[in-house]
């Protein structure tokens, strides 16, 4: 066991040192002179002289890629072409909205959507089962971004009760709660529905299977057998899919924050992708990106508690 | 006439293979599957080589037809050795040796129809030589062969039942008209009169077409029905080997008295007593020292621990790898 | 055997004598599996009308996606527009139409791309599994699949310029390692099925193993993927097209209509429930499409 | 033993299974006795009904499976009109156990072998009296059980996944769950099939000692003739879901009277000599949802004659004790049939 997760945590270095390794050479994608490209029509030659200094892009790929490896290794993303600001510090103001959020839709999601399948596959054509079905319905049919702007429409404009704009830091943990609702609503709507079915499925097979038909048979009771034996077997899916649904639910909350105007990190992406701020959307993915490997291994680790046959190679 | 002579063949599997296993320096480990076996099988006879599980029997099979690779040692086909063979070699081997699968599903494609399986090897050797009229008729005659009906040809193999879908098995691994088929536990997971049956076509298979099997199973009963020689293996090893009559007559190793014994029979009137071995089989992993068997041998003796016995004949080629022939053999010199 | 059967059964196996799969066949029967499949029917009509009117687009759409009419600014619903205008007056139902051509486009070029490259390399890989090649592959996919897709996608058309093809590229991209993870996973346990070693046994070689033996029976969960994935390109192409990153305007696309939709909020809620109401409707028809291939193609299921 | 009040009495049952619009008739006036201490063993080829014969009785039937008639009488008590809490607190698990085919699947893949069997103790425990124990007390029970199996180190087995341990092993644990001081049944389903020779070997020994020690009568299950004729006192030949011979085990392996008896044993390679052609059966199976009219056998019978396919054979009586279901054996009186 411990054998497995000190392999599953080499396995990302080299993983993190290709993705380094493609945020660099996105830079050689740009048509033309980088500097100019990022300057836009600002560009004097003094200017662009001067980002190619800080930026190294004079200097040939290898040497480039050094001086961008031994930045990031130091915590030094670089600094915002257009405002002066170090990326770190731009990040660390923002990924604390990003992460609440994440966090709040997530974890609910996780917990109503587990609960809901299980539920809704011991008592199979119940109430309970046909909900699951439709919300799942609804998860699939609506997807974040759309939610939140049909969430914005019903609750902002045609019945203003909740507010649209912003994190809500100025009006305490009450303003922050209420500035959540929506946008987590929007996220976690569809999750809800995928992992409440997901669940439903994976239990229903694990219901049918021979250790629970030997638990019957020793006549072990019956709530032990579904929410116990059942549910701890058939939750191994879910736990996978939640690690890799931190990427969806960061790519979502990129819309959502846009929406909603929060100042998390996916506005800070999509903001420096409009100003042309290359460093600022380097950085941002680069955090995003060990965001998901962390969710990713997190995921796989508690996979192998729950699971004690894991092998991994 | 020796068919096939396999000498000191030694396949090895590996766990831990993997590159991060590597950067642990995790040991390797070795599975001897097939550790210094020796035999050789007669033409136009079937040699039975019977075994439980992870006794390394399929896989001494599917060494014999490279499909796993071979540590070491030397398997001749007429003369000639297998596992040195290049490419066109084999190819001529490969037509000329089949084998039939344990898992009478399993060994066919399921998007392939039953007529494109059997066809398969055909078009193999003709390679566009055969015209669709000839290579049709091919395959309704080999159907015919195992008694399937022509409208089978259209079908899927999951059309079938599994008697059914073994005689397409059958079919298929006849189209080369071979001399040499392997059958690993072609009876297994079917009914009784179902397996009757298979063995019958099999019989009969061999006797119009002179094909020498190597018949690869667990089943005491129908190794002794079906084959003429066999050998007993455990762990990756031959403990016993000879004539099939010799050695139900007279059985030489512990394990192949209680492994015969614990064979369970309808019996009519005989009476047997049942030698139970307890434990379980060890890993081939790490196998015991000395003799492999010596873990659960009820005459384990000291240097069983430290000595492995050698395969000597007891007389007219039965041979047998216990001490307690040894020492007999030692003191008669 | 009289002799009209035996010419029926030849000609039949003339047919399938042929050495790659009949990929026709099979897509015929699995779109009949599917339309038995309970939901799939639906998603499968769905799906048709959609094709139907991403093609037909020029045809069956009332008005010229793009033709403005500043007089007939934010109507709703009515006989003129079925669907109401938007804030140049243009025919909101046109343009839906024509963005159906966008989303169908930037579905079937995504999803084509990523699954051929994606299959392509992961059988690859598996059929030379421990290998260095394989090493390489896993780490290259392992690579790509720790970004966060989407934002993966933005970054690659911030950098590239937006435009429908790099749009395609960029999603093809972010999606390849997943089916080449899948292609991998599924050759691993193929290789060692006992008719891959019936056909090494007979002396097959690899090419024709892998494309004989190999290919057509990993393809099962690959396809399912490829329904779903389809909707999740559409979710993406609107998603960048809203944030202003896809296709350019005045391109009637989904995505567009929402950013217009959002900036028009207040006036006009059609606007942005129209467009939200296709993507709805392209979601449900694709999942029940995907579901009842899953069915369709899951033997287990089948037995059922 | 009594003659009169048997263990289990299980009488015309008669069971369906129903998917969409088929109906199979998995068991078909199924009747038979089963006395105290005494090993019955069931033989037949795949889908004959035997292994639903043993999910019936404990219960545990899939959902598609509806009994049309029938009683099945355990101790004097109707199984079939018993409460499903009943069965939990009273029956399962505790007078009557089971243990299944496939020990690779029979254990839970993510609990330990001990938390599983105290968990399963804890429950038997809580049924019986509703004394709070502690669980020190029931880890010592679960070591006892294990020790009872023969597997060594008990103690230190209990917290092994079921990984860890061997076919045979996973097997031992069921037995020891299954098997203790107060059951009076088991039922067995092929409960050795998946296992080596020699395991196998060693399995049924610790069934039949076991069954001996606790007084546990047991319905063995099995496809193997062979083991049923070493491990069995009776036996019971069942095809296409009815009994079609039952009697003493000589009985029914030296003297079969029925045909398909019969001719399974010719069937085996093992009864045969080396070169003689085996029998093999002609015809298949029929579908159970499509079943010959009369004797469902009589498509496939040497020996059928008219009244074979109008009329379904009775199980009557051919001697003291052994039944059969043949018009054959009861116009002629017993007749040793051979089909080759």
């Amino acid at each position: 066991m411990l054998k497995y997760i000190i392999k599953r945590v080499l396995w990302v270095i080299p993983t993190l040192l290709g993705v380094l390794i493609i945020l660099f050479s996105l830079t050689y994608l740009m048509p033309g002179d980088p500097a100019s490209a990022m300057l836009g029509p600002r560009a004097t030659p003094e200017l662009v002289e001067e980002l190619n200094n800080r930026l190294h892009l004079n200097e040939n790929m290898p040497t480039r890629l050094g001086y961008y490896l031994l930045g990031v290794v130091k915590g030094d993303l670089g600094t915002s072409v257009w405002s002066g600001h170090s990326v770190s510090s731009l990040i660390s103001s923002s990924l604390p909205h990003t992460a609440l959020l994440a966090v709040s839709s997530l974890g609910v999601a996780a917990v109503i959507g587990v609960f809901l399948g299980a539920f809704s596959a011991i008592r199979q054509n119940s109430p309970i089962s046909r909900f699951v079905t439709i919300v799942s319905l609804l998860g699939v049919a609506v997807p974040d971004f759309v939610a939140a702007l049909l969430l914005v429409l019903l609750f902002c404009v045609k019945f203003p009760i909740l507010p649209s704009i912003g994190a809500g830091t100025d009006g305490g943990i009450l303003g922050i709660a209420t500035h959540l609702i929506l946008p987590a609503t929007a996220l976690g709507i569809g999750w809800v529905g995928y992992l409440s079915r997901l669940t439903r499925e994976s239990m229903v097979d694990v219901l049918d299977s021979d250790y629970i038909r030997t638990a019957k048979a020793f006549a072990l009771p019956q709530r032990s057998i579904a929410y116990v034996y059942a549910l701890k077997n058939a939750i191994i899916p879910t736990i996978t899919v939640i690690g890799l649904g931190v990427g969806k639910l960061l790519g979502g909350a990129v819309f959502v924050e846009i929406i909603f105007n929060r100042p998390g990190l996916g506005k800070m992406i999509v903001d420096a992708v409009y100003a042309r701020d290359f460093p600022v959307v380097q950085g941002g993915i680069l955090v995003a990106t060990i965001l998901f490997v962390l969710a990713n291994l997190l995921a796989d680790i508690s996979y192998g508690f729950v699971n004690p046959q894991i092998q991994y190679d | 006439m020796d068919l096939i002579e396999i000498n000191h063949l030694k396949t090895y599997f590996y766990q831990n293979k993997g590159f991060l296993s590597k950067l642990f320096g995790e040991g390797l480990k070795t599975i001897h599957a097939v550790d210094d076996v020796s035999l050789t099988i007669k033409k136009g006879r079937t040699f039975g080589l019977v075994g439980e599980s992870g006794c390394g029997k399929s896989t001494l099979g599917q060494s014999i037809f490279r499909l796993v690779k071979a540590q070491s040692g030397e398997i001749l086909f007429q003369g000639q050795d297998v596992l040195q063979m290049d490419p066109k070699t084999l190819m001529a081997f490969r037509q000329q040796a089949q084998l039939i699968f344990q898992d009478q599903y399993g060994c066919m494609n399921p998007r392939m129809t039953v007529g494109q399986i059997i066809a398969e090897p055909l078009m193999m050797r003709e390679k566009g030589k055969i015209d669709n009229q000839s290579l049709f008729d091919e395959v309704i005659r080999l159907l015919q062969a195992v008694n399937l009906d022509p409208e089978s040809a259209t079908k899927f193999p999951n059309e079938f039942s599994g008697g059914q879908a073994r005689r397409i098995g059958v079919a298929r691994a006849i189209a080369l008209t071979p001399v040499f088929i392997m059958a690993d536990e072609p009876t297994s997971g079917l009914d009784i009169s179902t397996a009757a049956t298979i063995l019958n076509l099999m019989q009969d298979l061999q006797d119009k077409l002179n094909i020498t099997y190597l018949w690869v199973s667990h089943n005491l009963n129908q190794v002794k029905y079906m084959s003429d020689d066999m050998a007993v293996m455990y762990l990756g090893k031959i403990v016993e080997m000879g004539q099939t009559k010799d050695i139900f007559r007279e059985m030489a190793h512990p394990y192949t008295k209680a492994l015969i014994s614990a064979v369970p029979q309808v019996s009519i009137n005989q009476q047997k007593e049942t030698i139970f071995l307890e434990g379980e089989i060890p890993s081939p992993i790490h196998p015991p020292s000395g003799c492999r068997f010596r873990t659960r041998c009820p005459q384990v003796m000291k240097r069983c621990k430290t000595h492995e016995p050698a395969l000597i004949d007891l007389g007219s080629g039965h041979l047998c790898a216990c001490h307690l022939h040894t020492v007999n053999q030692e003191t008669n010199n | 055997m009289n002799t009209t059967s035996s010419k029926r059964i030849s000609d039949q196996m003339n047919r399938q004598m042929s050495l790659t799969p009949r990929w026709t066949e099979t897509l015929i029967m699995a779109f009949q599996s599917v339309a038995k499949v309970k939901g799939g029917l639906i998603g499968a009509i769905f799906i048709s009308v959609m094709l139907l009117s991403a093609i037909c687009a020029q045809w069956i759409s009332p008005y010229d996606p793009n033709a403005q009419n500043i007089i007939q600014r934010f109507t709703g619903p009515g006989t003129a527009h079925l669907l109401g205008t938007d804030y140049l007056g243009r025919d909101i139902l046109s343009r839906i139409i024509y963005g159906c051509r966008i989303a169908v486009l930037v579905a079937f070029g995504a999803v084509s791309l990523s699954s051929i490259i994606g299959v392509f390399l992961g059988v690859m890989a598996g059929y030379n599994e421990g290998k260095k090649f394989d090493y390489f592959i896993i780490w290259l996919f392992d690579i790509v699949r720790s970004f966060p897709q989407i934002i993966l996608a933005l970054a690659i058309v911030a950098v590239m310029g937006p435009s429908l093809v790099n749009v395609v590229v960029a999603l093809a991209f972010t999606a390849f390692p997943f089916y080449g993870r899948i292609a991998r996973a599924q050759t691993l346990s193929v290789k060692e099925a006992d008719y891959v070693k019936a056909a090494e046994a007979m002396g097959q070689k690899p090419l024709t193993i892998i494309l004989r033996h190999i290919t057509p029976n990993i393809m099962a969960p690959v396809i399912v993927c490829l329904g779903m994935d389809m909707a999740t390109m559409i979710i993406w192409e609107s998603g960048l097209s809203f944030l202003g990153l896809g296709v350019r305007p005045p391109t009637a696309s989904w995505g567009i209509m929402l950013r217009n939709g959002y900036k028009y909020i207040q006036v006009s809620p059609w606007m942005i429930l129209w467009p939200a109401v296709a993507i709805a409707l392209s979601m449900i028809a694709f999942s029940l499409f995907s579901e009842g291939l899953r069915v369709a193609l899951d033997p287990k299921e089948r037995e059922r | 033993m009594n003659k009169e009040n048997p263990l289990l009495e299980v009488s015309n049952l008669t069971l369906d299974y129903r998917l969409g619009k088929k109906r199979m008739r998995a068991l078909d006036r199924v009747s038979f006795q089963l006395e105290k201490g005494e090993i019955l063993g069931v033989a037949g080829e795949s889908g004959c009904g035997k292994s639903t014969l043993g999910l019936s009785i404990i219960k545990l039937l899939p959902k598609i499976a509806e009994i049309k008639r029938g009683e099945i009488l355990f101790e004097g008590r109707d199984l079939l009109n018993t409460s499903e809490n009943d069965m939990n607190r009273k029956i399962r698990g505790q007078k009557i156990s089971m243990i299944f085919q496939n020990p690779q699947n029979a254990l839970n893949p993510v609990f330990t072998i001990g938390k599983q069997m105290t968990d399963i103790l804890r429950a038997q425990s809580k049924y019986k009296n509703k004394k709070m124990r502690s669980s020190r007390f029931f880890r010592d029970q679960a070591i006892g059980r294990l020790k009872s199996t023969g597997i060594a180190d008990p103690s230190a087995r209990l917290s092994n996944y079921p990984y860890e341990f061997s076919g045979g092993m996973k097997q031992r644990v069921m037995i020891g769950m299954a098997l203790s001081s107060g059951t009076s049944l088991l039922l067995a389903d092929e409960a050795t099939t998946a296992l080596d020779v020699t395991i196998e070997a060693q399995i049924n020994r610790l069934i039949s000692d076991l069954a001996a020690q606790y007084g546990t009568s047991v319905l063995y299950v099995s496809h193997n003739l062979g083991v049923l004729a070493e491990l069995a006192d009776r036996i019971m030949i069942m095809y296409a879901g009815r009994i079609f011979e039952m009697g003493t085990t000589t009985d029914v392996f030296d003297s079969p009277s029925h045909p398909y008896s019969a001719a399974l044993l010719e069937s085996l390679p093992s009864r045969q000599a080396r070169g003689k052609r085996l029998l093999s059966i002609p015809g298949i199976v029929p579908p159970l949802d499509n079943l010959p009219q009369g004797c469902s056998f009589h498509p496939r019978c040497k020996f059928a004659e008219d009244i074979c396919k109008r009329e379904v054979p009775p199980l009557e009586q051919v001697t003291d004790g052994h039944f059969s279901a043949c018009f054959l054996d009861n116009k002629r009186g017993r007749k040793r049939l051979k089909w080759i």
